[in-house]
């Protein structure tokens, strides 16, 4: 589960440049995971902030917001895996609901390697006892991967199979986000 | 004709919107007027409450309670601690409530997240442990002087739209009604640990170790709203940021009153004003209680099926 | 500038209290003004165990942040006696703000920022409405325009059942409930209202206590029946107070020539 | 890609040390052994941590914060390479069989292991920084010797740690698993790979793929703002694949020598 | 309207008297309306003036401009239109260049930041920034305007008022009687001295500031001992 985001603009306070900037902010729940301490949480923290940003960059239409930031802030509320992936496609729905201009949605899957075999949106089990993960973050729409993250020893057949695999992903995930978002703005047309 | 009556209606919400931002308080003046709310409710009647008890299955205990679109997750975390010495029979709670950015518009980024709702986590604090017989840390005790249960209880408010005290009481009540805890092994080397699930039955568990937090009470608040000569219960954020003055009550299953706040404000609560909040109170509290059990249950039922 | 005035006895059975106090007496109060030389306003109160001082800054132009184009902004900071602000003093300050704002007319000076800070002198009970008090005082030192003065007084439901008017520490820990209230009150001046009062004390009158609460804090287990009587209680209280904050306020311009 | 030069034991006190110049791009990378606990999470094995900062003159970007935050990607991603179980992977090293075997790392299971820190420092940033830091932390960590340690029980029950400090005993780590990170960029419709500084101010996004001996990869991290088309992808992961033995060839044959 | 309670120590929100039925009643500082009743919000002695005219008076340190006060300010910032002033009040004041004795587009006074003036406030409207002038309603200088040289005393604003009120007080009188000083008196607590040595204008200062909380023999003793001191 991810909690809602609410991007809002807001001045920039460092210095002008000429497109806009996005501001991401990851935060887990203390009891979304199992962490040691909290300097892990605060690294787990920075690096998936990190990623989220890399993957919805490409995405926005900055250059139309000289100057402005996009605050994206998200709270993950219970890790049952593929967290990551999860937590870019929600972001990225955030920012269409917001009206950010978008050159297409962003969606994120992640696939793992396990005894040979390829899984897609693995649960915590499966991502813990996988020889090599792939997190991709793509625009179906166009093809175009904005994030992609490759860990343990990939074949290379393998990672091919991978990657469709993971776009395949994206594309059905981009489907089903797309139809909420249409549900979502219907709703609300009908609620004025 | 079509389009010209749309492009009126357009012009209309415009200025209603318009209306609104400008003069708040004739705006809420003409509702007040007519005896509902800018929602559509009477000025007595609350919100609708969903309760969502074990929505975090990580977690040890959690519930997620949605008052009108406040929304706020309660979750509790588990640890063996051993106990402090002056106080050997008892386990711990330690309370956190955190505001999450998205939650509200007044939140900036920079400001401590635990600052803005200071008020909720002391109000918390004493509805929960300063009584001495709602939380009964006694029933977190495992073996005395030896292990103990201490309960981290995490509150995150995800939308902030009015009475959050309420829907953060609601919802810690909920997360440790719903909180499980585990059996405790006592290991050959005399550490205590809990016990996975499969190892249930066998050598070395503790006897007669707690299996659910004690609650000795069930307090529940209400908030309610002073504007002029009017009560508004369970108040949004618009009506609690044009009111400026607000009552909140906290009071137990018997009736009994728990606290009773009011920070200052513009408006005087003289008695009747006060007996009529904590009847409100009252109510509010029969209609949760309700809801509570069932979601309790609900939420026991699933974690049995797991 | 210093005053002392013993709140009279009131009725009330002799439970046993330290230093021989009556269940409905106050302990002695002392107010001392313009106690600070560069604060705009300034004064101690205290009660015995528990003594506040306040100042209040401004109205002063208010940090761009939190300029307010319409209304004054109040800004509270409460100093414990000792060690750091915890998140309940946070709650304390959000609380006493919220009186403030409820009796200065905020409109007469916009985009200004008053702030009181308060600093825990001594604790041994009812602090908070020593600190209410004090920051009434201050305020009026320093000229702040009030719709209203308010009073504040706390009282404990001991755990036999009676009500205890100013609590004490020992006696605050002990209790089933707390409460502290804070009352606006006034003096009615008026050849009318004087003569309904023909036969109130020296001073200007008794001063009028409204019945209606400004803020309220209470916590603990009890009935709306004590939470009433805890009222009528604290009502009474702030009479004294307010007769006794007079007194002081007219000792203080003495030098004016008031009387 | 620009010739490599590559000097090793730079550092005395340094368990291992090296010094690469990659063209303009001038790095150093010292290594730094340790005996510690293990962490919780994973009590059968040793602990590696890497840090890549940037001089402040090795360009005038790395004034103030933004060095260091890039420092910390940069680390994170030759961390990843070396242990792809360390940040969040969740899988050990053992499995996937590509970075360093941290288990060999364990001196008593859960109580004492070896640590391993990689200091990398960029004295001279002229692009392709991130292969410049992989393969000098390669040679670094071939450099490295490890003092024998044995466990030894006394008459107590306790156990303690006797430490061999004979030059001969000292071992060396198997790097043989470890890959090197090649960066392949996008410029305009084209993929290229070691880019200069100035080139890379016209890249678009890059792709840094750990590639090992083999050619297979073993970790793909992405940088830039923009996308990269799925075909082009590939034909990024292609090139570095292509590439990545080949380099590896040539450290060897420094290292070697 | 005789029954106002004149002489009194008055608390805020405290009902000071009956608005009469008939006649006009004058109301200024520390005083307003509320509910068919003049109601006070400050702490202070009320006291009226000859013209019928209440007031509080009242120890206040920070001062809040009003229309009509005569103030004593320092100039902060110049610019092109006008100076900003600072008067010890919430905000700085505004004194356009061009309202002084003879000022025209051409020939601007010659002040700079730190120089100190003499000024009314025209207009203290609370949602914009006070305005001052250095000149009367006839538009001559009438004793406002720059002032040269001299030192500055802080004193609360009643002590001001006072000095300012009539009959003079009598801190001034007894001084006045054996001593040479200009001086300026600004509603704001500031006063402006000037003497022609520095002993006397130490010496006014420190007797205004002690003449404070003293009856008027006790201030004319004072006084007469610092005159013999200096001989």
């Amino acid at each position: 589960m991810v909690g809602v985001f609410g991007p809002r603009q807001s001045e920039v306070k460092l210095g002008f440049t000429d497109t806009g900037r996005l501001n991401c902010e990851v935060r887990y729940t203390s009891f979304a995971a199992a962490r040691a301490s909290k300097a892990e949480q605060g690294q787990a923290e920075a690096a998936a902030a990190q990623a989220l940003s890399q993957a919805l960059e490409a995405s926005a239409q900055l250059e139309r917001f000289p100057k402005a930031v996009f605050d994206v802030s998200a709270m993950v509320l219970e890790a049952g895996g593929a967290d990551a992936a999860v937590l870019v496609t929600a972001a990225s729905a955030a920012l269409a609901d917001a009206g950010v201009e978008l050159h297409d949605l962003v969606s994120a899957v992640q696939v793992v390697k396990c005894g040979g075999q390829l899984l897609l949106d693995p649960s915590l089990e499966e991502g813990g006892a996988a020889e090599g993960s792939l997190l991709l973050a793509a625009m179906a729409s166009t093809g175009e991967v904005t994030h992609m993250e490759v860990r343990g020893r990939w074949g290379d057949g393998e990672l091919r199979e991978g990657l469709e695999l993971a776009l395949g992903g994206c594309g059905q995930l981009r489907g089903a986000v797309r139809e909420a978002l249409l549900a979502g703005m219907e709703e609300r047309a009908g609620g004025a | 004709m079509a389009s010209t009556s749309t492009t009126a209606t357009v012009a209309d919400d415009v200025e209603a919107e318009a209306f609104k931002r400008l003069y708040p308080e004739q705006f809420f003046d003409r509702f007040l007027g007519e005896g509902v709310r800018p929602d559509g409710r009477p000025l007595g009647r609350a919100r609708a409450v969903t309760i969502g008890a074990g929505a975090i299955t990580s977690a040890d205990g959690s519930a997620l309670v949605k008052v009108g679109r406040t929304s706020v997750l309660a979750g509790v975390r588990l640890e063996l601690i051993r106990p402090d010495e002056t106080t050997p029979g008892q386990g711990q709670l330690a309370l956190n409530v955190e505001l999450a950015p998205f939650s509200s518009p007044d939140y900036r980024p920079g400001r401590s997240a635990t600052d803005a709702v200071s008020g909720v986590v002391e109000k918390l604090q004493a509805a929960l442990l300063s009584g001495k017989d709602t939380v009964l840390l006694n029933t977190l005790c495992v073996a005395e002087g030896k292990a103990a249960w201490k309960a981290q209880l995490d509150v995150y408010v995800l939308d902030a739209d009015g009475c959050v005290t309420d829907a953060v009481l609601l919802a810690s009540i909920a997360a440790l009604r719903n909180t499980r805890l585990p059996l405790v092994r006592n290991t050959k080397e005399g550490n205590y640990v809990p016990a996975r699930r499969a190892e249930e039955g066998a050598a070395g568990l503790v006897e007669g170790c707690p299996r659910s937090v004690g609650l000795g009470r069930c307090p529940l608040a209400l908030t309610c709203c002073l504007y002029k000569q009017h009560v508004l219960v369970d108040p949004t954020a618009d009506e609690e940021r044009l009111a400026e003055c607000a009552v909140t009550v906290v009071v137990d299953q018997g009736g009994r009153l728990q606290g009773v706040y009011k920070a200052g404000g513009k408006v005087l609560a003289d008695a009747a004003t006060l007996l009529k909040c904590t009847e409100a109170a009252r109510l509010r509290h029969k209609e949760l209680s309700g809801l509570l059990e069932q979601s309790l249950q609900m939420g026991a039922e699933a974690a049995a099926e797991r | 500038m210093e005053t002392d005035a013993k709140a009279g006895p009131g009725p009330g059975s002799a439970a046993a209290r330290a230093r021989g106090r009556l269940p409905t007496q106050l302990r002695t109060l002392v107010c001392e003004r313009a106690v600070l030389d560069r604060a705009d306003g300034s004064a101690k109160w205290s009660a015995e165990g528990s003594c506040v001082l306040a100042a209040v800054y401004g109205p002063r132009q208010a940090r761009i942040q939190r300029e307010d184009a319409e209304r004054a902004v109040v800004e509270v900071v409460y100093k414990p006696r000792a060690g750091l602000q915890g998140p309940e003093h946070k709650a304390l300050e959000a609380e006493i703000r919220g009186v403030l704002e409820g009796v200065i007319p905020l409109g007469l000076h916009p985009r200004t920022s008053i702030m009181v800070v308060l600093q825990v002198i001594q604790e041994d009970g009812s602090v908070l409405a020593c600190a209410l008090n004090a920051a009434a005082a201050a305020l009026v030192d320093a000229g702040v325009p009030l719709s209203s003065m308010f009073a504040s007084v706390s009282c404990a439901l001991a755990s036999e059942g009676g009500l205890l008017l100013d609590p004490d520490a020992a006696e605050e820990q002990a209790a089933l409930a707390r409460f502290t209230f804070a009352l606006p009150y006034h003096f009615d001046l008026t050849t009318k209202g004087a003569a309904a009062k023909a036969e109130a004390a020296e001073g200007g009158g008794e001063a009028v206590v409204s019945s209606a609460v400004l803020g309220a804090r209470c916590g603990g287990d009890f009935s709306p029946e004590a939470l009433l009587e805890a009222l009528a209680l604290c009502r009474a209280g702030c009479g004294r107070v307010a007769a006794f904050g007079r007194l002081s306020l007219a000792k203080s311009l003495q030098a004016l020539g008031g009387q | 890609m620009r010739p490599v030069e590559l000097e090793l034991g730079v550092i005395a006190q340094a368990a291992g040390s090296a010094r690469l110049h990659m063209g303009a791009t001038d790095v150093i990378v010292g290594v730094k052994v340790e005996v510690g606990s293990p962490s919780q999470g994973a009590p059968d094995q040793g602990r590696l941590q890497v840090t890549v900062e940037f001089s402040p003159c090795a360009s005038p970007i790395y004034q103030g914060r933004f060095g260091e935050t890039y420092g910390e990607q940069i680390a994170a991603a030759i961390e990843a390479s070396l242990a792809p179980g360390g940040r969040g992977g969740g899988s050990d090293a053992s499995s996937s069989g590509c970075g360093i075997d941290l288990s060999k790392l364990l001196i008593l299971r859960g109580k004492t292991c070896w640590m391993v820190f990689v200091d990398a420092l960029v004295l001279n940033d002229d692009g392709n920084v991130v292969t410049a830091v992989s393969a000098a932390t390669l040679a670094a960590l071939r450099d490295t010797r490890i003092p024998k340690v044995e466990v030894v029980t006394d008459a107590a029950g306790e156990e303690e740690l006797e430490l061999d400090d004979s030059p001969g005993s000292a071992w060396r780590l198997d790097v043989g698993g470890v890959p090197l990170v090649l960066t392949a960029s996008q410029v305009g419709a084209q993929c290229v790979v070691d880019l200069t500084a100035a080139e890379e101010r016209c890249a678009t996004s890059g792709l840094h793929v750990a590639v090992n001996r083999a050619g297979q990869v073993c970790g793909v991290t992405m940088t830039g703002r923009k996308g990269i088309d799925s075909s082009m992808l590939l034909l990024m992961m292609e090139t570095a694949q292509k590439l990545g033995p080949v380099l590896w060839e040539q450290l060897m044959k420094f290292l070697t020598r | 309207m005789s029954a106002a309670p004149v002489g009194k120590v008055v608390g805020p929100g405290d009902k000071v008297l009956d608005i009469p039925a008939q006649g006009t009643l004058r109301l200024s500082a520390g005083l307003t309306t509320h509910e068919g009743g003049v109601v006070s919000t400050k702490g202070g002695v009320l006291r009226s003036t000859r013209n019928g005219q209440y007031f509080l008076e009242g120890r206040q340190k920070r001062y809040i401009p009003a229309e009509a006060d005569v103030v004593v300010g320092t100039v902060v910032d110049k610019h092109s239109e006008n100076f900003m002033v600072d008067i010890g009040g919430p905000f700085n004041a505004v004194l356009p260049q061009l309202s002084f004795e003879g000022a025209t587009r051409r020939n601007r006074p010659n002040i700079s930041s730190g120089d100190l003036v003499y000024g009314r406030v025209v207009s203290a409207h609370r949602d914009t920034d006070p305005v001052l002038s250095c000149t009367d309603s006839a538009g001559r200088a009438a004793g406002f305007g720059h002032l040269k040289g001299g030192m500055v005393l802080q004193v609360s604003t009643s002590l001001a008022r006072q000095l300012l009120g009539s009959p003079t007080a009598p801190v001034l009188e007894a001084l006045g009687g054996g001593l040479q000083f200009e001086m300026a008196v600004g509603l704001n607590g500031r006063v402006w001295l000037s003497a022609p040595t520095a002993a006397t204008a130490v010496l006014v200062a420190n007797a205004i500031a002690e003449s404070e909380f003293k009856t008027p023999t006790q201030v004319r003793t004072m006084v007469a001992r610092y005159l013999s001191a200096v001989g």
